[in-house]
Parts: structure tokens; sequence; C-alpha cells
């Protein structure tokens, strides 16, 4: 089933690089891997670079400056496939929080010369910008999943990953609810799976780096967090973590915080 | 053995059909002990690494080829329809109960199939075929999107050649010339010469044109002991184990896919269920 | 204008390779004299100082550590301990040990990535490590295995190598047991053997000539290899403590670049990192990793910027022996962590990241949450010393083939391992408005 | 010697079982208290077990306390050993030979589990079993069952309701009921029961034991009640399929599928094909909800896309659609689903509610 060699170009944006890295940690895959898959542009791994078109884009870090959004649109041209990998790609990264404040606050708070500063008034993720075919969540990426993903595309297939609620593998995997248990508030009902459930595994409740899951009801969970007596503004603050700029999230976020933006 | 079930094994692709856009036609070698199937069943076919979907048997030919007509619909069929004389795929099968065939000897038979519905159907004009003596009249009502959609044309208007038998089609939307009708294949109904008392009648199709045409059959006075209909419902063993193709409590899968009308009504026409 | 000649020369590189994050180097010589040297920043800034205000004292290590996906424990490590001295609060003696423990799979591998993937590569002429297994197999399979080993300690410990999620101000979310570490130990001496492996082979690379003058700055505790703890000492004999550190630093802007850079007092241009610690504390490196070098004949200081990469092998060959050591003498503390009064107050702490002191300085309110920020990454310390470095190195580049003398400007840059996501966010030195 | 019937004995002869189950080379499966939680686990020591200990259960709440007389069960149920939640089935290579992955199938005790995971363990016979899954059946063939009764449910417990317990009646080897600190009752239900209990210094129970633990027993049924009745409720419950009711609990729900998750008998699974970069493919079993989005979902669309759907498909499976299905009720009472639900829903509500919407209208 394995044809010719899969281009594939890692590009990264406004990010911490750890996706990427998570590439490089599939050290028992990596050889084998370059076997069916030649790594184009990785800027990260190799000095040398081919030009387009790319089989597989992966598309790190969210669009926040001007010159960011023409290269995605660019990158965006050039790939057959073109995959928004991680929080940052996929619902604007942790730096989306970002958005909820005025750009010039911001620049101002951090820059002595915010004049030299460029950048868009949302940190945005990539599907804001252009066409995204896939969407590989996390903060990071699951390295699991990314092989996953990968290997499906050279057989031929959609890639496929369930999209459904973290609690479900963290069920699967034997882990004892952290809300029932231990009362601890955990995004888990309404993040997608995909990490393997490490925080609550680690006894702590999910903070949200996977994004809402396929048909997430923060609505939901947001009222039985305050029905156990969370305050608005800590369960507006749960939400509002690596993924808070998605949509649904960013709803009950808004709706806790009183219509703020 | 559960595992023992939910093994593909390989079958070779003798001949590739194109029947319309995204719909083809793969006639297959079943893997040796393959168990002739019965109108109206399906066979789980894989592809390597890909995954497996549930597709109904749409001929088996004198040679014992084993037809499934297959429409892109996504992650895999989209792969499958790619695949071409000599490659090898998986199936297990055949699953479930099929269409009523023995119980309408000595009766007419009503078929009414919407685009890919008709697949699981000509297996049961072929049985009429080669048994034409045993059935009384045969209508077939077909509709699909538009003319181009429609199956096995190439030997579509030859079925109104059988003795004793009723061909109309219709079609959405005509596109070029269309001698046929223009609207639901439920249109079809009133047109037909139907005798209701002595016909058994069998639907495939997407839900809701299966809905309406029970109840135009309803108005032209068939009782819901001689309606048919196979279900489609999302399945992941084919086998009755998985759970996915519950309906009420049938498992689509081995209940069915065919169910009689007035075995599932209670649960069919309710939202959701 | 572009010339290899032997009066001028002139480098663009705006898209450096096998760093992490986004930058570029230019580089102008004519007339046999350096016009410019710019390391250009241009990685997209995430404003984290803007993000951090107002969340809450415990969030702060998480949303730190992704300023940097490379060396993420190092925030979460600086930001945890600057917080634990504001509430007056000091983990159990094991939680410290499991923090060293984590730390060090970090060192591994961060140090590995950069030895093999992202350095090694220059010093044979690779455009990457994936073209060097079929020379260098065996060296390229042992860092593979090192950085897997490394990777898993991260993950028994916190649960995935990139955004390790267990720990937490005042200790970790849970207890880890000691059932779930040991393990690790069984390809401990494996690791020790393919260590000391990578150790030779860096120690054999052909070694560009090179004299660094500069100083060198690192943390130090006359205990152990600094990591967690110590007071800051210079090569020029300096020691202070990290709550002063800002005191012994100045900082300046260049319009080129989004990142900040740091001088010591002075305008003296300095180093962090894994040289700049071997050099300061190589007395206190394990005894097996101290007969090794001294076999491979390496005496400290090193004082060649190309060989950072030795000392970062030695490191790597120290974190598996130290690793060892932990483990085994691990026990499972009482609690997982200890919770201080939330109060106001301010504080600072340094650690040492992979590539150096990292220095995170905070306020919080009587509520806890962070009224003001401050950060300084290692790169930006380095930042002055990268351009140095190649000013030093503008003679030798005169008289190379241009293909060459970009390929070593953009080696003296990689020496350094710099993170450049890291760097760009650093944190002004003022206070954060309501 | 023992033979069927009742007998009654101190403490200490429960140690004197455990450890016969440990020399005849079972691995032993029983509570254990695990930070907080009492566990199903491997337990190598009757110590282990947490006699003394009790837990308080309520709609999303769970907690222990030292000090109390009974445990009852935790969030884990058999069916997380004998039907996995993850069990890779097999691999094909690229010539389609089929290889299978190395399991052992170690003979293994349930030590101490409560009589409605017992009935989940028959009502796994039935679905499981029934259908063949042989590797369901390898553990099930080689599985010892001892007992705890019930002497005091728990808050979330329903399952004198539902017939399984609060007295397992039968499918046990040996069945004991703590009576009070040191007088334990046993009672054989195979002949392995009785061969292992003739080991034990035990004497047929007295009269007085006897009636103390009948009452106990009767005491208990009256505590693990649910609102409802099971008479008619398959009938009840589908009049009930357009009750308002199901939208308005699943307004709280979060679709998380925990409570398929917990529940001792849901049987649901996905199967995960993936391919090997060899050419080859893997096939994997994994535990599925009908909670989850993607269960009813076809290409063409979701057959229940709504999450009020799928909360009504669970409840009526568990009650009516399974009796048709198996000829059992699909749940045992044992109330995973509520203490283990985030959002607290309490599904004892959820029917007595839909009932009484039906019979409000005159159905039923
Ligand atoms: C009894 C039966 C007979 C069928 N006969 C035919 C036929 O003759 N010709 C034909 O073209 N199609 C037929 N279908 C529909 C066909 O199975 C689906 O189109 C196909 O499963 C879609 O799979 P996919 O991977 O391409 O799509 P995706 O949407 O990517 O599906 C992913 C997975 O979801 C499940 N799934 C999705 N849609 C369906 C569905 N409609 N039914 C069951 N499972 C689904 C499958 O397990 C599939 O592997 C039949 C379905 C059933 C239930
Ligand atoms: S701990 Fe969180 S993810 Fe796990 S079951 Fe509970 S709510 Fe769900
Ligand atoms: S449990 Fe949640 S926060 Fe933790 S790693 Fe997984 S998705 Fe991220
Ligand atoms: S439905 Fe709930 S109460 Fe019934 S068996 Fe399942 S988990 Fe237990």
């Amino acid at each position: 089933m394995m044809r010719r060699k899969l281009k594939v170009a890692v590009f990264k944006f406004a990010s911490c690089s750890g996706c990427q890295l998570q590439i490089l940690n599939m050290e028992d895959e990596l050889l084998t891997l370059t076997d069916a898959v030649e790594f184009t542009y990785f800027l990260e791994a190799s000095r040398a670079t081919a030009p387009g078109p790319y089989d597989v884009a992966f598309i790190e870090g969210s669009i926040s400056t001007p010159e960011q959004e023409e290269l995605v649109r660019r990158v965006r041209e050039e790939s057959r496939i073109l995959v928004a990998m991680g929080a940052c790609a996929t619902a604007g990264g942790i730096q989306a929080l970002r958005n909820w404040l005025r750009l010039d606050d911001v620049k101002r708070a951090v820059y002595p010369n915010p004049e030299w500063v460029k950048a868009l008034e949302h940190s945005k993720p990539v599907a804001e910008v252009v066409k995204v075919d896939y969407e590989l969540r996390g903060c990071p990426v699951s390295k699991e999943r990314l092989l996953s993903f990968i290997k499906q595309v050279l057989v031929g297939r959609k890639p496929y990953l369930r999209r459904e609620a973290l609690c479900m593998d963290c069920r699967r995997k034997g882990n004892v609810c952290v809300m029932v248990a231990k009362g601890i508030p955990c995004l888990g009902p309404v993040v997608q799976e995909g990490c393997g459930a490490i925080c609550p595994t680690f006894g702590r409740g999910c903070y949200g780096c996977f994004g809402p899951s396929i048909d997430a009801r923060p609505e939901a969970l947001a009222s039985r967090l305050r029905e156990v007596g969370m305050k608005d503004r800590d369960v507006a603050r749960l939400f509002k973590g690596f993924t808070g700029w998605s949509e649904k999230f960013r709803k009950v976020i808004n709706e806790l915080e009183g219509g703020a933006r | 053995m559960v595992e023992g079930r939910l093994i593909p094994k390989p079958a070779v692709i003798e001949d590739v059909v194109d029947e319309a856009p995204n719909v083809r036609t793969f006639y297959l070698r079943m893997p040796e002990g393959y168990p002739e199937p019965k109108p109206g069943q399906f066979n789980e076919l894989y592809v390597m690494g890909v995954g497996e979907v549930p597709i109904s048997v749409s001929d088996v030919t004198q040679e014992g080829l084993v037809a499934h007509t297959v429409r892109v619909a996504g992650r895999v069929t989209e792969v499958l329809a790619e695949a071409s004389v000599g490659d090898v795929i998986g199936v297990r099968g055949p699953y479930g109960k099929g269409w009523p065939v023995e119980q309408a000897v000595g009766k007419d038979v009503l078929i009414v199939a919407g685009g890919i519905g008709l697949a699981p159907l000509r297996p049961v004009i072929r049985h009429i075929e080669r048994n034409r003596a045993k059935y009384g009249k045969l209508t077939i009502l077909y509709g699909a999107r538009a003319p181009r959609h429609l199956l096995y044309k190439y030997e579509l208007e030859k079925y109104a050649s059988i003795p004793n038998t009723e061909l109309l089609l219709s079609v959405d939307k005509a596109e070029g010339p269309w001698e046929g009708h223009v609207g639901f294949v439920t249109d079809l109904i009133p047109k037909a010469d139907i005798d209701p008392e002595r016909t058994i009648a069998m639907i495939c199709g997407p839900e809701i044109m299966m809905k309406f045409t029970i109840k135009r059959l309803y108005e032209i006075g068939l009782k819901d002991n001689q309606i048919y209909l196979s279900l489609e419902r999302r399945m992941r063993c084919g086998v009755g184990l998985c759970g996915h193709c519950q309906m009420g409590p049938y498992f689509v899968c081995k209940h069915g896919p065919v169910f009689p009308h007035w075995f599932i009504k209670k649960y069919f026409w309710v939202e959701q269920i | 204008m572009t010339g290899n000649g032997r009066e001028s020369l002139e480098i663009r590189v705006s898209n450096l390779a096998r760093v992490e994050g986004e930058g570029g180097v230019y580089l102008k010589v004519s007339g046999g004299r350096v016009e410019y040297v710019e390391v250009h920043i241009h990685e997209a800034p995430r404003f984290f100082e803007a993000i951090l205000k107002g969340r809450h004292y415990l969030e702060v290590p998480d949303i730190t550590a992704r300023i940097c996906g490379i060396c993420p424990l190092a925030y979460v490590m600086s930001s945890s301990r600057a917080m634990e001295k504001i509430l007056g609060i000091k983990p159990h003696e094991e939680v410290f040990k499991l923090r060293r423990i984590a730390y060090l799979g970090e060192w591994i591998e961060s140090h590995v990535l950069h030895i093999a993937l992202l350095h090694a590569p220059d010093f044979l002429g690779y455009d990457s490590a994936l073209r060097m297994v079929e020379e260098h197999g065996d060296f390229i399979r042992d860092s593979l295995k090192l950085k897997a080993w490394g990777n898993r300690v991260l993950e028994v410990v916190g649960g995935r190598p990139v955004h390790p999620v267990v720990f937490r101000v005042g200790g970790t979310y849970r207890i880890i047991r000691r059932d779930e570490l040991l393990p690790l130990l069984k390809r401990v001496e494996e690791m020790k053997r393919r260590a000391r492996r990578v150790l030779e082979f860096v120690a054999n690379l052909p070694m560009p000539e090179f004299r660094q003058d500069i100083t060198y700055v690192s943390l130090r505790n006359d205990v152990r290899y600094p990591i967690l703890e110590g007071d800051v000492v210079t090569s020029d004999g300096e020691r202070f403590k990290e709550e002063d550190f800002e005191k012994h630093v100045e900082v300046e802007q260049a319009k080129y670049s989004n990142s900040l850079r740091y001088r010591l007092s002075g305008g003296r241009p300095y180093c962090v990192g894994p040289l700049a610690r071997f050099n300061l504390n190589h007395d206190l490196l394990a005894p097996e990793v101290k007969d090794k070098l001294a076999e491979l004949g390496i005496k400290a200081p090193l004082k060649n910027a190309f060989q950072s990469i030795i000392a970062r092998a030695a490191e790597v060959y120290h974190a598996v022996v130290e690793l060892d050591e932990l483990i085994t003498s691990y026990r499972e503390p009482p609690q997982p962590y200890v919770e201080g009064e939330v109060r106001e107050g301010e504080a600072a702490a340094i650690t040492e990241a992979p590539r150096g002191m990292l220095y995170h300085r905070y306020r919080i309110d009587s509520e806890g949450f962070v009224r003001y920020a401050n950060i300084v990454a290692p790169t930006c310390q380095n930042y002055v010393a990268m351009e140095e470095d190649i000013r030093r190195l503008a003679p030798n580049l005169l008289t190379m083939p241009r293909e060459k003398a970009q390929w070593v400007v953009e080696q003296a840059i990689r020496n350094y391992d710099p993170c450049i996501s890291c760097s760009v966010h650093f944190i002004r030195l003022h206070i954060i408005n309501d | 010697m023992v033979s069927g019937g009742i007998y009654s004995g101190k403490f200490g002869e429960l140690r004197k079982l455990f450890n016969a189950l440990r020399l005849r080379g079972y691995r032993v499966i029983a509570p254990k208290l695990e930070d907080g939680v009492i566990r199903l686990k491997e337990v190598t020591s009757f110590d282990e077990v947490p006699y003394g200990w009790e837990d308080i259960q309520a709609p999303g709440k769970y907690s222990v306390r030292e000090g109390g007389k009974h445990f009852r069960h935790g969030p884990d149920a058999p069916k997380r050993i004998l039907y996995p939640p993850r069990l890779e089935l097999f691999r094909l290579r690229p010539d389609w030979s089929v290889e299978y992955p190395k399991e052992r199938f170690p003979p293994t005790a349930l030590f101490a589990i409560k009589p409605c995971d017992l009935a989940s363990i028959s009502v796994m016979d039935r679905v499981q079993g029934g259908i063949g899954d042989p590797y369901y059946l390898a553990l099930r063939k080689k599985l010892i069952i001892i007992v705890e009764n019930c002497v005091e449910p728990g808050a979330t417990c329903f399952c004198s309701t539902m017939g399984t317990g609060p007295e397992a009646r039968d499918g046990f080897d040996i069945a004991y009921t703590r009576l009070d600190d040191n007088l334990v009752v046993f009672r054989p239900g195979s002949d392995l029961g009785v061969e292992l209990l003739s080991e034990l210094n035990i004497e047929p129970a007295t009269d007085e034991v006897l009636r103390k633990y009948y009452d106990a027993l009767k005491n208990a049924s009256l505590k693990a009640k649910a609102p409802f009745e099971l008479e008619r409720l398959p009938d009840e419950l589908e009049l009930g399929l357009n009750s308002p009711v199901f939208k308005e609990v699943a307004e709280r729900c979060f679709g998380c599928a925990g409570c398929n998750m917990v529940c001792p008998t849901c049987f649901c699974f996905d199967v995960i094909d993936e391919p090997e970069l060899d050419g080859g493919a893997v096939r994997v079993r994994v535990w599925d909800g009908c909670f989850s989005y993607t269960y009813a979902e076809v290409a063409g669309g979701n057959f229940r896309k709504d999450l009020w759907a799928r909360y009504r498909h669970w409840v009526l499976h568990k009650f009516a659609y399974w009796v048709r299905q198996f000829g059992v009720f699909g749940c045992v009472g044992c109330g995973r689903c509520i203490t283990w639900c985030p959002a607290g829903i309490d599904l004892r509500e959820t029917i007595k509610s839909v009932v009484e919407w039906v019979r409000s209208r005159g159905g039923g």
C-alpha cells in the first residue's frame, strides 16, 4: 500500500515548539518513518529545505502577525493536506488569552517600543485564516495520535481519530474520577480525548489542552461547577486556558464574565 | 469466537464496473468456505489498515462471484472505491436477514428503491427472474437524483422485459433527455398497477424516502405485514456484538437489516430512536 | 555584493535551521572590518506578560511552561520556587528529589536533541541528523535511545515529555510511587554505556579553533551539580543571591529583534548554559564522569564555544548517573504537596534550564493573583555572547568559501542551543498596569 | 463436613479462606483501598481488603471513612477484568495471515465482590458468554467468586428493586455475610465452594444466628430500593419514549459517557483499525458507549444527534430493550452510574419521572 515517499513540511508560527518536538520525540519510529516520509521542510530538524508542493503540512502555532497570515496562505496553496497541530494552531493557544484584552494595552504592557511590534488584533487559530483539513489537538499534540495520523495518511485513508469526551478514555484507563472522588474541577467531560487522560491520572483535573470534544456541552459543566460551589470567575478561568478561545469555551467564558467581548 | 468472527478473509477483485458518479461494483472471488449469500444480506468489506464497512450483496454471478456496489461516502468507501482488478480486500459474512423471497412466493412483488438502495434489491430481481413462475407481477419503482445516478443502466431496461414486470423510473432532476418521471420515487406508486391484496413490498433507500413510501403504500391499501424495508445503522461488527446498530431492542445487523414493517413499526417512526 | 574574498563578506540567513524557534543572522564585513553582526529574533511575540496578569498563582507554572516546549519543566520549576518563597513553604525533601529527577530527564532529552539532531550534523557537514544514519548509525541510535529514556523519565514522573502535568507549587498533584519509578532503572546501565559513547563521539568531533573571552555564569551550591538551587557565581569571581540577580545585570533592546539582551554589570557579555555550568561546577560532576573526561583528555575550563557540545554530553552522562542514585534512594513523601497561606508578596527564583539560568520574579496579591512578573530566559542572556563570538570569528570567516562561512556562523549560534521560543518571552522590568 | 446449608464462623475464617485461594494459585482480585477509593485490584494480602472502612456515596459524590462497618463496591466492576477496556484482537500481516497477541488467562478469584457485581457477571454471561467472546470465556471458565452480601447498602444502591441483592442468590462459589465484627455467615454455592469451606473452622448456623442473618438481610433489602417497580417497567418506559423528561435531564448531562464506562454491564465497543508501517494492520477493541456522539453517526447523518436521544436510548436499553434482547434487565442496581456521574444525575429519579409522566397520561 505504501507508495512514494510522503512529502511532509512542518511550519512554526506563534508557539512554543513543543508540538514539533513531539515529532522528534517519536524516537522509536523516527528511523522507520523516514523510509516512508520525507521531511522536506522542517527547520527545527534540518538545514535542507525543499520548496512545495507538500503532501502534508503541519502547522504549529497560532497566526498572530500580518506576516504569518501571509505565510500561512502561501503554505495552504502549496499543501495537499493542511493539518493544524496543537492548541495554538487549533484554538489560538494560551497566547489567545490576549484576545480578551486590547492589543494596544497588551503591547504597551510588554514592550518599551510598542510601535516596533507588529501583531494582529487576535491570536488566531489557523482555521480562521485558511481552510484546515485536519486538526490534531493538544498542548502539545500527542505523539501516538501524530504517528497514527501519519500512518493513516500513508495507507491513503482520511485519518480518523476519536473525538469523544476525555472521560471515556479516563475511565477506560481505570482512573478514578477526580470530580466525584476528590471534588476537583475537571474539564474532562467536555474536552476531546487523546492525551491519555494524564491529568486525572496524576491526580488533578483536566485543564483542557485538547479543546472541546465533539458535541461538548461546556455550559452544562459550568452550571454543575457553580452548583457545587465554584465562583463564576473561577469557572471562567478554568475554561480560559490553553483552548479558551475555541468557540465553545469562549461562549461560556463570555457568559460567565458577563458579556465582556 | 469473537476474534474469529471479526477476522476479515482475503477476497480477490475479479471485475470492477463503474456504475455512476462515485459508485462502483466490485465482483469478488470469495474465500473458501464462504456461504452463498441470500438476497438482502450484506458483507463486511475491509481494506487493509483502512477499515471495514457493511456493504450489501448486489449480485451473485453464475461463476459464483459476489458483487458489491459501493458508493463513496467516507473514509473507507473512498479508499475501497479506488481498488482495481487483482487487488485483495478482506471480507466477512454474509450477515443479516435478507428479503422475504420465500414468503413472497405466489405473490406480486413491489420493489421501491432510492439511489444506492437498488443494490440490495437487485438480487431479488435476479431471483424472481430466475424463478419467474413462482411469483406474480413484479413492479420496480426506482428513483435517483438524476439520470446519470441511476445504477445498472446497462441492464435496467432489461428488467422491464422480464415477463409480467413493470418498471417505472424517476429522477429528482432531469438532465438532458429523460422520458421518465421527474420528482419523488414515491410519486410512482399511484402510477403503477399494484394489486394491494396480493403484493409484498420491499423498500430500500434513505430513511425519509422509506417513510414516505410506507405512507403512500397505506394509501393504496397495503398493510404493515406486506411491507419490508432494509435499514441502515452504524455498524462496527456486523454480528450483534458492538451495540451500535440498535434500533429499539433490535440489532439491525442480525435481526435485520431487512425488517417487516409491522415488526419494527413501533420504533421506526420514533424520532431519533 | 556577496563576496568570498579576503576583504568583505555578507551573510544573510533569514531562517535559522535546527534551532528552537524563529531567528536569523546577518553579518557584514567590509574592508576587513565587521560592520555589523545581528542575530535577529523574529519569533512572533506571544505577550505572556499580559496573559499572566490576574491569573492565580497555581496556574502560573502551567502557563509559563508554554513559553517553551523544549524545556517546559524549567519554567515550571523556576515559577514554582518563586511562588513557594512568597508563600513561605518548603516542599518535602523527596519532592525536591522528584523535581531533580524530572529536571535531569529534561536535561537529557533537551541536550541529546541538541547534540545529535541539531548540533552534531554541523561538525560533520550534514544538513540533518536523519542523513547521518548511514555513516554514524551507532551515534544516532545511542542518542535516540538516550533521548527516549529521558522522555520516559518525564512520562513516568509527569505524564508526558512536553508540558508534564504533575508538578505544582508546593510539590506534586499526587504522590509518585516508588514502584512507578523503579522500572526506569532497568535500562540505567545501558544508558550509562550509551552516554559514555556519545561523550566519546562528540569529544572526537573536529573542533574549529576558537577561544572565547567572556564571563561564564551559573548557579552553584557547593553540594551538587546545580539545577534547582544555589547562588549565582561568575567566572570573574562574583557570587550573589538569586534575589539580587537584577541588580547585577543590564538590559538593552535592539531594534532588529523581538528579544531583550542582557549583559553583566559593566557591560560584560556573558554566557550561561552547559559550558558555563561545566566551567564553574566541574568539581561536582559524578566521579565516573570525571574519570571519563580525564581519559578523553578534556580539562575544564572549556573556552571554545564549539566545545559546548562536550559540556552538554558530559552533563548527559552525569544526569544518567545521578538519576540512578536519586531513583534508588527515592521514598514516597507523606504528602504530595504542601500548601501555604496565601499572602501578598514578591520573590525571585533561578533554576538551571538545559540552556542556562532561568530567572523568574513574581508579585502576587492577597488572594493569590499575579500582579507583576518578570522572566529572563537563558537565550536572552546569551544573546550578546552569540554576536560577540561571530565578531571574533570574522577574521577566520574571510578565509573560507562563502558557503562554509555561512555554515560556521550558523554553527556559532547553534553552539548556544538558542531557544528562540524562550527568548522572545522576556518580561520587561516594569509593573504591569491594572 | 460441609455440604449445602448455612454456616457460621469467626472473622478469622475469612482470612483463611483468602489464603486458601492464594495457596491454590489464584490471582485474587478484591476490594482494595487506594488513594481514598475502594478499587477492585489484585490483592496479595488479606489485610489489604478494606474491612473497617466505609464508603459514602451520593449522586456525583464519593468518599471513604475509617471506622465504618461496611464497604460497598467502588468504581471498578468485574467487567474491567473479564471484558477489558482496550483489547488488541489481532494483527493482520501484509499477506493476510493472522497473529494473535500473547495473552495470559490466569485462574482468577474475585473475593468480597458485592451481589450486584455477581449479578452483573450473570448478565455478562448472557451477553458476552452468549456471543462466545473467547477472551471473556477463557477467564470466566476459571473464575472463582466469593461474594460478600450487603448488610448496609449505600445511598445509591437499588439492588433489591432490581432483584440482584443485597443477598446473592446463585452463581457464586461462596457467599458470606458479616453480621458483626466477629460473626460471619457462610453459604457455599458450588462444589468448589463446599470444598473450600470444608477447610474452615465453621459450624452449621444456630437458629439464633439464622434469625439474625435473615433480619439483617431483610433490613438491608428495605434500604436498597428505587422509587419504581419492575413489573411493567419495560412497557411503561416504551410508552414514555416521547416523554419530555429525557430532554429535561439531558440539559444537565455532559454526554461524557462516564456512566457507560462505569456500568458493569454496558458492553458496546468500537473497533479501531490501525495501519502499520510494514503494510499490515492491527484491530483493537475499545469500550464505547451510547452517550458518545459518534455512536450512531453514519456517513449521511446521525441517528441520535441530540443528547436527549442518546440519554433516552441508554435508559431504554437498560430497562426495556435489554429484557427483550437477553431476557434480563441490563441494570443490576449497583448505582455506579449515579455515584460516578460528574453531573450528579440520578437514574432512579429519571425513571420515576418517566413512569409518572406515562401514568399521568393514562398509559401503563
Ligand atoms: C446493512 C448495510 C448495508 C449497506 N449496503 C451498502 C451498499 O450496498 N452500498 C453502499 O454504498 N453502502 C452501503 N451501506 C452503507 C455503507 O456501509 C456506508 O456508506 C459506509 O459504512 C460508510 O463508511 P465510510 O468509512 O466510507 O464512511 P465514514 O463516514 O467515514 O464512516 C466511518 C465508519 O462509520 C461507520 N459508518 C458510517 N456510515 C455508516 C453507515 N451508513 N452504515 C453503517 N456504518 C456506517 C462505519 O463503521 C465506518 O467504518 C450499507 C450499510 C448497512 C448498514
Ligand atoms: S476525572 Fe475528569 S475526565 Fe476523568 S471521568 Fe472524571 S470528569 Fe471525566
Ligand atoms: S487531561 Fe486535559 S489538560 Fe491534561 S493533558 Fe489531557 S487534555 Fe491536557
Ligand atoms: S445502569 Fe447504573 S445502576 Fe444500573 S448496572 Fe449500570 S451503572 Fe449500575
